[in-house]
C-alpha cells in the first residue's frame, strides 16, 4: 500500500517541484531525475509484487472519508476549471459546457445520495495493475526523458518558436513537465483504485491533463483539436457518471467497487460495464469517437507518444479488460468486439493513404486498440492473454516509434514519411529503432503475429453466436493486409538507398538518444521474452479471473514449438545481419537501371528536353482505391449503429 | 498518282493568318518541313481537308531566320516546329512545347542549314577505293 | 465462356508439335530468291567497277589498275545492285547468308585476287 | 509534394525500338508524359545528297523494316510523278500486292507486340507464328524477309510466274484460316478487354485537331485513309476504309484486326486480276525535275515523301513525314491521366515506328 | 514430432530447391509447348541459376544482398515448419515475412523501376494475404487444429467441406505464381512495362537467391495445396494436386496481364465469396 | 564447360536500326525459332544479360546508351553486333547523325553481317558468342581463385 501511495503522490509532488523551479537547465535535471526516480520505483513494485495474486488495501475510516470528500472537492475543482476553460468555445462547441453540467450534476447525485455503497477496499494491486504501472511508470518516464531535450528544440525552431512563444509564456512551459507528471499520477490512480469513484475523479484528471497537453502551443488549431478531445472525453465522462448512478441508485447491484462490479457477471453487472464500455471506448479512439485521437495529432510528440500511443488510451482498455468477464459471452461482448473490428478494419484501411508518420502513427494506433477492444469482447482467457501482450507490445513498439518519428522531424526537417529516405544509411541508430519499432508492431516473429495467433485461434472457438467468432476472424484477415502494406512501404522507404551523398547533420542530442534506445531494448525484451511477461504477470491474472469462475478455463493455448519456432525466427533475424556484418559480401557497385538513360553512375538521368533529371520513387498511398473520406464515413455509421445496438442489448438483457 | 496539288508562295506575314484560315475551314495540319538555300530557307507547310492537299511556302532569310509559330493554332505543330529548330536553326519564337534543341540532337549540328552542295553524281568508285 | 477459343488454342498448340525450326540442327531449303550472301566469282571479271560503283555503301571495291575486286561484308545491304549492274555475271547471289564474323577487319576480307585467276 | 519520376526508355524491354518518356507518377497515375526522341535519328534525308536518284530507293526502303516496302513504293512513285512515267499495270498490281502483304505482317507483328505489353504472351507467340507464314510468301516472291528490294522507280524488279501466284493464293486462304482464330480471341478475351476498352481515349475531334493519322485516327470513327486517293491499284480494287468509333485502345486494335482481313482480301482481288505484261518503265537517261508531295498510307498511316528536284541526278531535297511522326502529338495527349500500366498498351496502339519517325 | 517428419523437413530443405527447379522447368516447357515452341531443357532453371553464380554481381547497394538471404531463409522456414507437420499459421506468417523482405530488397535499391515492382508485390501481398489467411482458418474448423499434422491425419472429405476455399486459394496460388492475369510485380517472361519488376535490380548470386527462394516457394505452395487432398493418400493426393499447380500455367497462358486496382477488388471479391462464405457455413453447420 | 553457354541471357538494343533486323532479332524468340531451346531469355534488363544484341549503328542519342547498357551487364559477358548497320553503319554510314558501327562505342565480339540479319544467322552469332562467353566464364573462375587466394 504505501508503495501504491508512493506511485500515486510521487509523480504529484515531482510535477509540484518542477513547477516550482526556475531555471531551465535546473529543471530539465529534475525532470530527468524525477524520472529515473519514477521508473525506478515502478520497476521496485513489479519485483516486490510479480505473480501476484490480487491484493486489497483497506485504509482507515477517516482517511477513506478524508479522500472521499479530496476527491469530491477534487472532481468539483476538475470540472470547474475546464468550465472555466470553456470560455474559448466557438460554434458548435457549446455542447462540451453542456455535457460538462451533466457530468457535473449526475456526479453530484450519486456523491450526495442519501445511502450510499461503502468502500471498504478503495485499492488494489493484481498483477495486471503492476503490469500497467510498469508501462505507466517506465515508459512514461522515458517519455518524459525525451521531452526534456524535445521541447528544448520545440521552443528553439520550428513552428514551436513562432507559436509558441508568442502564445505561451514561460509559465506555461513550466506547466508543461507538472502536467505531465500530474498525469502520470492520474494513471497511477486509475490502475489501482477500486474505489469507482475515485477512478472517475483520476479518469477526469486524465481527460484534463489530455485537453491542456492538446491546447498547449496555443494555436487555434491545437485548441479546437483540444477542445475536440475534451468534448469526445466527456461524453464518455458522462457515460461512466451514468453507470455510477445506475450502480447507486440502480436496481440489482449497488456497489462502488471496481471487483464487486466484475465479479457480479453479465447478469447483473451488464448495464453498468456497457456504460462504463463506452468511457473506455472514447479514451481508447474507438470508431465512432476517434477523430481526437487524429486531431491531437498537432500537440508536440512526447505529447502524442505519452498520451496517444502508450499511456492514455491504454487506461481505456485497461478499464475494458477488467470488464471483459462481464461481457464474456454476451451479446454486448460480441458486438463490442465488433466495434472494435470495425476499427481495425477502417483505420487500417486509412493508415494506407497517410503521409504523414504521426497520422500513419495514429491510425495504427486506433487500428490496434481495435484489435485489443475485439478480444476483450470475447473475454475468454486466450482473448485477454492476447489482449494484454498487446497492450504491452502496443506501448513499448508505439513509444518507440512515435519519439523516434518526432526525433527524426527534428533532424531531418520533415514529418512525411517519403522524407525519411534512406534513414538507415543518413542515421543508422535512429532507423534501426524505427525499424525495430516497425517490426514490433506487426511482423512475425514480433508482438502482433503471436496476439493474432492467439485471437484467431480463439475467435474460431467463440461461442455466443458462431457467426460473430467467424465474422471477426474474418476481419483480423482483411485488417491485417492493409497493416502489411503500409508498415512495409514505411519500411522500404527507410531501406531505400539514397540517391545523392547527404549533408552533415545535427548530432542525436543524449536524452532522446537514451529514450529510443531504451524503448528500442525494451521493445526487443519484450518480444524475447514475451513467455516471462505471461508467466510473471498476465497468467496469475487470467489464472486468477479463472480460479473465482468469471471466465472458463483456459482453452487451447500455444504450443511450446510454436513459440519455439518463434523465437527461432526472431533470433534469425537478429543473426542475419550480424553475420552480415562480419563477413559482407564483396560485390560491385553500380546504379540502378534507368533504362540505359543514366548519366555516371549516378541516380540522373538524361531525359526529354535535354534535361538531366533525377529520379524520384513515391511510396504508394493508393488515394484512388481507398478513399479516406467514404471509409471514415462507413467506420462511423456502421460503429454508431453497434455501439447502440450494444446499448440495446445491454438494457435488455 | 499525280494529284496536282499545288503549292503556293507566301509571304511571311501571312504564315499564320493562312494557318488561322485553314483552321477554321477544317483544314488539318499535314506537315512542315524546309529546304535550305543559298540565301535563305524555304519553309513549306501542308494542310489537308477530304483529302485534299494544300502546300504553301514561305522564305525567311538565313541572317534573320525567325519563323513565328503555329503550335498555338496546330498543337501538333510542335514537333515539326521543334525539327526545324534543331535541323534548320530557326528561331521558332510561340513554340508551346519548346524542346530548346533538343528534340533531334545530332552529331553535326543543324545539319540542314548548310550550303547545299549537290554532287555530281554518285560517290565514285575512285574516292571509295581510297576510303576503304 | 470467352476464355474457351484461347484455351482451346493453347491446348491443341501443347498436343500438336512444336512449330519450331530445329534451326542448327535441321536447315530448311531456302527459296530460290533467297538473298544470302553476295558471291563473287572472279573468272570473268575485267574489274569494269559498274559493280562498285552501283554499290551503295561501297561495300565492294574494285580496281581496274591493280586488278583487284574486295568486298566488305560488313557494309553490304544485299541490294543486289551489283548483281543487276555486272555484266560478266561475276557477281551472284547465294541463299546462305555470310557467316558471322569475330573480327570485323576491314582488309581481311577485302580478298585480292591475281589476275589469272586461280 | 514529389511524385515518382521514371526514365521510360530508351532501353525498354516493352519497347522494341527507343523512345524515351519522361513519365511523372502519381501511385500509377502519370501525371506527365514528356517524350524524347532521336535515339534513331539518323539523318537520311540528307543522303539524297550523296546517292543517285535510283540509289535512292534503297535507302528509303531501309527508313523502317517492317513498312519497308510502303516506303521504296512511295519513294519511286514520288519520282515517278517527277519523271513524268507511270509504273505499268502489272507492276502497279504486284506492288499492291506486296504493301499488302507487308501491312498484314506489320499489323500482325504489331498484334503480337501489343499482346505482350499486357503480359499475352501466348497470344505474342501465337500471332508471331501466323505472321512467320507470311514472312515466307515474302521471303518466296521476294528473296528479303523483311526487306523486300523489289520496288524501282519504274516498276518492279521481280515478277512472279503463275505458279507461283497459285501457290501464294492458296497459302494465303490457309493463314487466314488461322488468323480468324487468333482475331477471335483478341476480340473477345475477357482480360484483353480489360485492358483495353476504355483506355486510352481519343475523341474525333482531339484526333481531327491533333492530326492522328491510319488506324488511330480511324478507330475514332474519321474516315480517312489515303489509300482511297487511288494509288498503284487501289482504285480499281473493292475496299471502303474501316472505321471504329469508340476510339480508345480497343478499338485501335479492332481497326487492325479488321484492317488485315481486308488486305487478305485486296491481295486476293489483286491476285484475280493481275494484268499480263510488263513489270517496269525504263527510267533511263531521264532526270527528275520540279516537286511533288506523294502521299500514301502504311500501316500506320499516311505516310507524305516531299521531293524536290531540278533535273540532276540527285535530288535537292527529300522529305518524309512519317505516321508515327504525325501520331506523337495524340499519344502524349493520351498519355496524361493514364496508368503506367496503360502506357505500353497506349503507347502500342499508336503502332509507334520510331525508326521512320525519325529518318 | 517423428523422426519421419523430421526427415521430410530436412528433406524439403536440401532437396525442396531441386524439386522446385523441376517445377518450375517443367513449367517452362508447358508454356513453351502451349505456344507452340520447343521450349527449353528441363533442367533449365538449375543452369540458369549455376550460370548467375558464374556471373558478377553488381549491386545498387549492399544491404540488398542482406535483405535477400533474410528472403531465402524465411521461405526455408516457412517451408521446414511445413514439411515438419507444424503449425501452418506460422508457416504463412514466416511466408509473409519472407514476401516483405523480398520487396524490402527491391526497395533498397531505390530505383525507379525495382520501387514500383516492390509496391506492386506490397499490393499483391495484400490481395491475397485475406485470402491465404482463411486456409488454416478452413483447416481449424474442420479439423480442430492449425497444426499440418493434424490436417494431414483428418477426414477424406474434408476437401469437399472446404470447397470453397479450395477455389480462392487456386485464384491465389496464381498471383503467388506470379502468373499471369496476375504477374504484375515481376514476371518470369520478359518484356513487360516494369523491365524485371521487383528483380530489376538484382543481378549474379543476387538474382541467383530470388531464383532459388521461388524454387522453394514453388514446393511450399505444392505442399499447401496437396494439403487440401491429403486425407485421400498420396496416391490421390499427389496426382491431383500436381495437375492443378500445372492448371496453372493454362491460367497463365490464357490472360492477359490485369493492372493492379482490378487484381485487388477481384481477388478480395473472391476471397469473400469463396472463402468467407466457406468459413460462414463451415461455422453454422460444423 | 561453363553454365554461362547453358543460359545465355540476351539484352536487345536498337540502337539507330531501321527495325529490320530487330524483327529478325524478335522473330527468334517466336515459335518457329525458339531460341529458349539453348536456354536464351530476353531479359531487356542490362544487369540480368549475359549477351547485348546490338542492332543499327551509333548516333549522338544512342551512343551515350549503348555504354550505359554495356557498363550495367555484369561480367562475364559478350556482345553481338548485327546487321550491316550495327557492323559498319550501312547504307547509313555516310548520314550526318551516324557515328559508325557499334565497335565505335563498345568492344564487339560477333558480327553478324546482313540486311536484314537473317534470324539463322543471329542464332549462329549467339552460338559463337558463347565459345568465347565460356572462355571468359573460365577466366573469371580464375579470376575470383587468385583474389580468394
Ligand atoms: S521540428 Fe517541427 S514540430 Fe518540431 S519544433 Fe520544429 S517546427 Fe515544431
Ligand atoms: S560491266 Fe561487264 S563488261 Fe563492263 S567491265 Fe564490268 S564486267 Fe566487264
Ligand atoms: S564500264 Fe561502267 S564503270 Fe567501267 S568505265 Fe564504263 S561506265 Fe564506268
Ligand atoms: S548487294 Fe548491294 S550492298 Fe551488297 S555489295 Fe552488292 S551493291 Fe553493294
Ligand atoms: S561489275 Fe562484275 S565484272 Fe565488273 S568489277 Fe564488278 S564483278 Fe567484276
Ligand atoms: S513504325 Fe517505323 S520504325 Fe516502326 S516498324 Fe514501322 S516503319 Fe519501322
Ligand atoms: S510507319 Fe514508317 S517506318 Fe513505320 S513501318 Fe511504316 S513506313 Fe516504316
Ligand atoms: S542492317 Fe539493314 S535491316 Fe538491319 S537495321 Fe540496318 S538497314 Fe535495317
Amino acid at each position: 500500500m504505501p508503495l501504491i501511495a508512493l506511485l500515486i503522490l510521487f509523480p504529484l509532488c515531482a510535477g509540484l517541484a518542477v513547477l516550482s523551479t526556475r531555471d531551465i537547465e535546473q529543471r530539465e535535471n529534475l525532470v530527468r531525475w524525477l524520472a529515473y526516480g519514477l521508473g525506478g520505483a515502478t520497476l521496485l513494485l513489479a519485483l516486490l509484487h510479480f505473480r501476484t495474486e490480487p491484493e486489497f488495501f483497506t485504509l482507515g475510516q477517516g482517511l477513506t472519508g478524508a479522500l472521499d470528500n479530496l476527491f469530491m472537492l477534487g472532481g468539483i475543482a476538475v470540472s470547474l476549471y475546464l468550465l472555466y476553460a470553456c470560455r474559448q468555445i466557438k460554434g458548435r462547441e457549446w455542447y462540451i459546457p453542456v455535457l460538462l453540467l451533466v457530468q457535473m450534476g449526475l456526479m453530484l447525485f450519486v456523491e450526495l445520495a442519501p445511502e450510499h455503497p461503502v468502500v471498504a477496499r478503495p485499492f488494489y494491486l493484481d498483477s495486471f495493475s503492476v503490469l500497467m504501472a510498469l508501462i505507466v511508470g517506465v515508459i512514461g518516464g522515458l517519455i518524459c526523458i525525451h521531452a526534456v531535450r524535445y521541447m528544448h528544440d520545440y521552443h528553439a525552431h520550428g513552428h514551436g518558436a513562432q507559436e509558441a512563444k508568442t502564445t505561451c509564456p514561460e509559465r506555461r512551459r513550466r506547466s508543461f513537465f507538472f502536467m505531465l507528471f500530474v498525469f502520470l499520477a492520474a494513471m497511477f490512480g486509475i490502475v489501482f483504485s477500486n474505489h469507482l469513484l475515485w477512478l472517475f475523479f483520476f479518469w477526469e484528471v486524465t481527460t484534463l491533463c489530455s485537453f491542456w497537453l492538446i491546447a498547449y502551443s496555443g494555436t487555434d488549431e491545437a485548441v479546437r483539436n483540444g477542445f475536440r478531445a475534451l468534448g469526445i472525453n466527456l461524453i464518455g465522462g458522462v457515460s461512466f457518471a451514468g453507470a455510477l448512478v445506475w450502480l447507486t441508485h440502480g436496481p440489482g447491484l449497488h456497489t462502488w467497487e471496481l471487483d464487486q462490479l466484475v465479479a457480479a457477471g453479465s447478469a447483473l453487472a451488464l448495464i453498468p460495464a456497457v456504460l462504463i464500455a463506452v468511457a473506455g471506448l472514447t479514451k481508447s479512439a474507438q470508431m465512432p469517437f476517434s477523430s481526437w485521437l487524429l486531431g491531437a495529432m498537432v500537440a508536440p510528440t512526447p505529447v502524442s507518444a505519452l498520451l496517444h500511443s502508450s499511456t492514455l488510451v491504454k487506461a481505456g482498455v485497461f478499464l475494458l479488460v477488467k470488464l471483459a468477464p462481464v461481457f464474456h459471452n454476451t451479446y454486448a461482448g460480441l458486438l463490442l468486439s465488433l466495434i472494435g473490428g470495425l476499427t481495425f478494419l477502417v483505420t487500417s484501411l486509412i493508415a494506407i493513404n497517410q503521409r504523414s508518420a504521426k497520422l500513419v502513427l495514429a491510425y495504427s494506433t486506433i487500428a490496434n486498440l481495435g484489435l485489443i477492444v475485439m478480444c476483450v469482447g470475447i473475454g475468454t482467457a486466450a482473448t485477454l492473454w492476447a489482449a494484454i501482450l498487446l497492450i504491452v507490445f502496443h506501448a513499448v513498439a508505439k513509444a518507440l516509434l512515435f519519439l523516434a518519428a518526432g526525433t527524426t522531424a527534428h533532424l531531418i526537417g520533415g514529418r512525411d514519411i517519403e522524407d525519411m529516405e534512406g534513414l538507415v544509411y543518413r542515421r543508422p541508430a535512429l532507423a534501426a529503432a524505427m525499424l525495430i519499432g516497425i517490426l514490433g508492431m506487426f511482423l512475425a516473429p514480433f508482438g502482433m503475429l503471436l496476439s493474432k495467433y492467439a485471437t484467431l485461434q480463439a475467435f474460431l472457438t467463440v461461442e455466443v453466436l458462431p457467426l460473430g467468432g467467424v465474422l471477426l476472424a474474418v476481419i483480423i484477415v482483411f485488417g491485417s493486409a492493409p497493416t502489411l502494406f503500409f508498415w512495409s512501404k514505411w519500411m522500404g522507404k527507410l531501406v531505400a538507398v539514397p540517391r545523392r551523398p547527404q549533408p552533415s547533420e545535427l548530432p542525436l542530442p543524449r536524452d532522446e538518444a537514451i529514450a529510443l534506445f531504451s524503448l528500442a531494448a525494451l521493445t526487443t525484451l519484450a518480444c524475447a521474452l514475451f513467455p516471462l511477461i505471461d508467466w510473471l504477470f498476465i497468467h496469475p491474472y487470467t489464472g486468477s479471473l479463472i480460479g473465482a469462475g468469471l471466465i472458463p478455463a483456459l482453452d487451447g493455448h500455444l504450443p511450446w514449438e510454436t513459440i519455439a519456432t518463434m523465437s527461432f525466427m526472431l533470433a534469425a533475424l537478429f543473426l542475419l545481419p550480424i553475420l552480415f556484418w562480419l563477413r559482407p559480401p564483396q560485390f560491385q557497385a553500380s546504379s540502378g537501371y534507368l533504362s540505359g538513360a543514366n548519366v555516371d553512375g549516378s541516380a540522373s538521368y538524361r531525359g526529354a528536353m535535354g534535361a538531366e533529371r533525377e529520379v524520384a520513387s513515391r511510396s504508394y498511398f493508393l488515394t484512388d482505391f481507398i478513399r479516406e473520406g467514404m471509409l471514415t464515413r462507413v467506420g462511423l455509421l456502421g460503429s454508431g449503429c453497434l455501439l447502440i445496438l450494444m446499448m440495446l442489448t445491454g438494457a435488455i438483457r | 498518282m499525280s494529284l496536282g496539288e499545288p503549292f503556293e508562295d507566301l509571304e511571311l506575314d501571312q504564315w499564320v493568318t493562312t494557318a488561322v484560315r485553314h483552321q477554321s475551314e477544317g483544314f488539318r495540319l499535314v506537315q512542315m518541313t524546309g529546304t535550305a538555300r543559298a540565301d535563305h530557307f524555304e519553309i513549306m507547310v501542308s494542310y489537308d481537308k477530304d483529302y485534299r492537299c494544300v502546300n504553301y511556302r514561305t522564305r525567311i532569310p538565313r541572317d534573320h531566320p525567325e519563323l513565328p509559330s503555329l503550335s498555338a493554332i496546330f498543337p501538333a505543330a510542335f514537333t515539326y516546329e521543334n525539327e526545324l529548330k534543331d535541323l534548320f536553326g530557326v528561331v521558332v519564337p510561340g513554340l508551346t512545347l519548346d524542346y530548346g534543341g533538343n528534340f533531334l540532337r545530332t552529331k553535326t549540328k543543324i545539319a540542314f542549314s548548310g550550303e547545299v552542295v549537290v554532287k555530281k553524281g554518285a560517290a565514285t568508285a575512285t574516292k571509295a577505293g581510297q576510303e576503304v | 465462356m470467352s476464355w474457351f477459343p484461347i484455351s482451346t488454342l493453347v491446348t491443341r498448340n501443347a498436343m500438336q508439335r512444336p512449330a519450331t525450326r530445329l534451326y542448327p540442327f535441321e536447315q530448311r531449303t531456302p527459296y530460290a530468291r533467297t538473298r544470302g550472301h553476295v558471291a563473287f566469282a572472279i573468272d570473268n571479271c575485267d574489274f569494269c567497277t559498274v559493280c562498285a560503283v552501283k554499290c551503295p555503301t561501297r561495300a565492294i571495291v574494285a580496281s581496274k589498275k591493280d586488278r583487284t575486286w574486295a568486298i566488305d561484308h560488313s557494309l553490304c545491304i544485299l541490294c543486289e545492285n551489283c548483281i543487276e549492274g555486272c555484266r560478266e555475271g561475276c557477281i551472284t547471289l547465294s541463299d546462305k547468308p555470310w557467316p558471322p564474323m569475330l573480327a570485323k577487319d576491314v582488309l581481311g576480307f577485302r580478298q585480292a585476287f591475281e589476275s589469272p585467276a586461280v | 509534394m514529389s511524385n515518382t519520376i521514371v526514365p521510360f526508355g530508351p532501353q525498354h524491354p516493352v519497347l522494341p525500338e527507343p523512345i524515351h518518356l519522361d513519365l511523372e507518377l502519381d501511385d500509377e497515375r502519370v501525371v506527365q508524359a514528356l517524350p524524347s526522341i532521336g535515339y534513331v535519328h539518323r539523318g537520311l534525308e540528307l543522303l539524297a545528297e550523296r546517292h543517285d536518284f535510283t540509289e535512292m530507293a534503297q535507302v528509303a526502303e531501309r527508313i523502317c523494316g517492317i513498312c519497308s516496302f510502303i516506303h521504296s513504293q512511295g519513294y519511286c512513285q514520288g519520282i515517278e510523278q517527277l519523271l513524268g512515267i507511270e509504273a505499268p499495270p502489272r507492276a502497279a498490281y504486284l506492288r499492291t500486292v506486296w504493301a499488302e502483304l507487308s501491312r498484314i505482317q506489320s499489323h500482325l507483328l504489331w498484334l503480337g507486340l501489343a499482346a505482350d505489353a499486357f503480359g499475352f504472351e501466348s497470344l505474342f507467340m501465337q500471332s508471331w507464328r501466323i505472321r512467320e507464314a507470311i514472312v515466307d510468301i515474302i521471303e518466296e516472291t521476294t528473296g528479303g524477309r523483311v526487306i523486300f528490294g523489289t520496288c524501282k522507280v519504274g516498276g518492279i524488279r521481280k515478277d512472279l510466274d503463275a505458279d507461283t501466284v497459285q501457290r501464294v493464293r492458296q497459302r494465303l486462304r490457309d493463314i487466314e484460316t488461322g488468323y480468324d482464330e487468333l482475331a477471335t480471341i483478341f476480340r473477345r478475351d475477357p482480360t484483353v478487354k480489360q485492358r483495353t476498352v476504355g483506355v486510352g481515349l481519343l475523341s474525333g475531334e482531339d484526333a481531327y485537331a491533333l492530326g492522328a493519322v491510319g488506324p488511330v485516327i480511324r478507330a475514332s470513327g474519321i474516315v480517312r485513309d489515303t489509300r482511297k486517293l487511288g494509288y498503284a491499284a487501289y482504285g480499281e480494287l473493292d475496299w471502303e476504309p474501316i472505321v471504329e468509333q469508340a476510339g480508345d485502345c480497343y478499338a485501335r486494335c479492332e481497326v487492325r484486326l479488321r484492317e488485315i482481313s481486308q488486305s487478305f482480301d485486296l491481295i486476293a482481288q489483286c491476285l484475280d486480276r493481275l494484268p499480263s505484261g510488263e513489270i517496269e518503265v525504263s527510267a533511263k537517261g531521264k532526270r527528275p525535275k520540279g516537286e511533288a508531295m506523294f502521299r500514301l498510307e502504311q500501316p500506320r498511316g499516311e505516310v507524305c515523301y516531299y521531293m524536290q528536284a531540278n533535273g540532276q541526278k540527285n535530288l535537292e531535297r527529300f522529305r518524309v513525314r512519317t505516321p508515327t511522326f504525325a501520331n506523337i502529338a495524340p499519344l502524349v495527349h493520351m498519355l496524361k491521366g493514364s496508368e503506367l500500366a496503360d502506357v505500353p498498351v497506349i503507347v502500342l496502339t499508336i503502332d509507334p515506328c520510331v525508326s521512320c519517325n525519325e529518318r | 514430432m517423428t523422426a519421419h517428419a523430421w526427415t521430410l523437413a530436412f528433406a524439403f530443405l536440401i532437396l525442396g530447391p531441386l524439386l522446385g527447379a523441376l517445377l518450375a522447368g517443367l513449367d517452362r516447357i508447358l508454356t513453351a509447348r502451349m505456344q507452340s515452341r520447343r521450349g527449353p531443357p528441363l533442367l533449365q532453371p538449375i543452369y540458369d541459376v549455376l550460370k548467375l553464380f558464374e556471373k558478377d554481381t553488381l549491386v545498387v547497394t549492399s544491404l540488398q544482398t542482406l535483405y535477400l538471404w533474410g528472403f531465402l531463409l524465411f521461405m526455408a522456414i516457412s517451408g521446414f515448419i511445413l514439411f515438419l507437420g507444424g503449425d501452418l499459421l506460422l508457416s504463412l506468417f514466416a511466408l509473409a515475412v519472407s514476401g516483405i523482405l523480398l520487396c524490402l530488397a527491391a526497395y533498397a535499391t531505390n530505383s525507379p523501376y525495382s520501387n514500383i515492382g516492390s509496391s506492386r508485390e506490397l499490393m499483391l501481398m495484400m490481395a491475397y494475404e485475406p485470402m491465404l489467411l482463411i486456409v488454416p482458418l478452413g483447416f481449424f474448423l474442420v479439423t480442430g487444429s492449425f497444426r499440418v499434422s493434424d490436417i494431414i491425419a483428418g477426414e477424406p472429405w474434408q476437401v469437399l467441406e472446404l470447397g470453397g476455399i479450395l477455389i480462392g486459394f487456386l485464384f491465389i496460388l496464381t498471383i503467388k505464381l506470379r502468373k499471369s492475369p496476375f504477374d504484375l510485380s515481376s514476371s518470369h517472361h520478359g518484356h513487360q512495362e516494369l523491365v524485371k519488376g521487383l528483380t530489376t535490380d538484382f543481378s549474379g548470386s543476387d538474382l541467383a537467391l530470388v531464383e532459388i527462394g521461388h524454387w522453394y516457394e514453388n514446393v511450399i505452395l505444392l505442399g499447401w495445396l496437396y494439403l487440401f487432398f491429403a486425407p485421400l493418400g498420396v496416391a490421390w493426393a499427389l496426382p491431383i494436386s500436381l495437375i492443378l499447380f500445372f492448371g496453372e500455367v493454362l491460367v497463365d497462358n490464357t490472360h492477359a496481364r490485369l493492372k493492379w486496382a482490378p487484381t485487388l477488388r477481384l481477388s478480395w471479391w473472391v476471397t469473400g465469396l469463396f472463402g468467407v462464405t466457406n468459413l460462414v457455413l463451415l461455422s453454422l453447420f460444423a | 564447360m561453363s553454365f554461362i553457354t547453358k543460359s545465355p541471357w540476351i539484352l536487345h538494343y536498337a540502337a539507330t536500326s531501321c527495325n529490320g533486323c530487330d524483327i529478325e532479332l524478335l522473330a527468334c524468340l517466336t515459335p518457329h525459332y525458339d531460341v529458349e531451346r539453348f536456354g536464351i531469355v530476353n531479359t531487356g534488363n542490362p544487369k540480368h544479360a549475359d549477351i547485348f544484341l546490338v542492332t543499327g549503328s551509333v548516333n549522338e542519342e544512342s551512343r551515350k546508351v549503348v555504354e550505359n547498357l554495356y557498363a550495367q551487364m555484369p561480367d562475364p559477358k559478350a556482345v553481338v553486333a548485327i546487321g550491316a548497320c550495327a557492323l559498319s553503319g550501312g547504307i547509313f554510314r555516310d548520314a550526318y547523325n551516324v557515328y559508325g558501327g557499334i565497335d565505335k562505342v563498345i568492344p564487339v565480339d560477333v558480327y553478324v553481317p546482313g540486311c536484314a540479319a537473317r534470324p539463322e544467322a543471329i542464332i549462329d552469332g549467339v552460338v559463337q558468342a558463347l565459345a568465347i562467353l565460356d572462355e571468359r566464364a573460365k577466366e573469371r573462375k580464375r579470376q575470383r581463385k587468385m583474389v580468394a587466394a
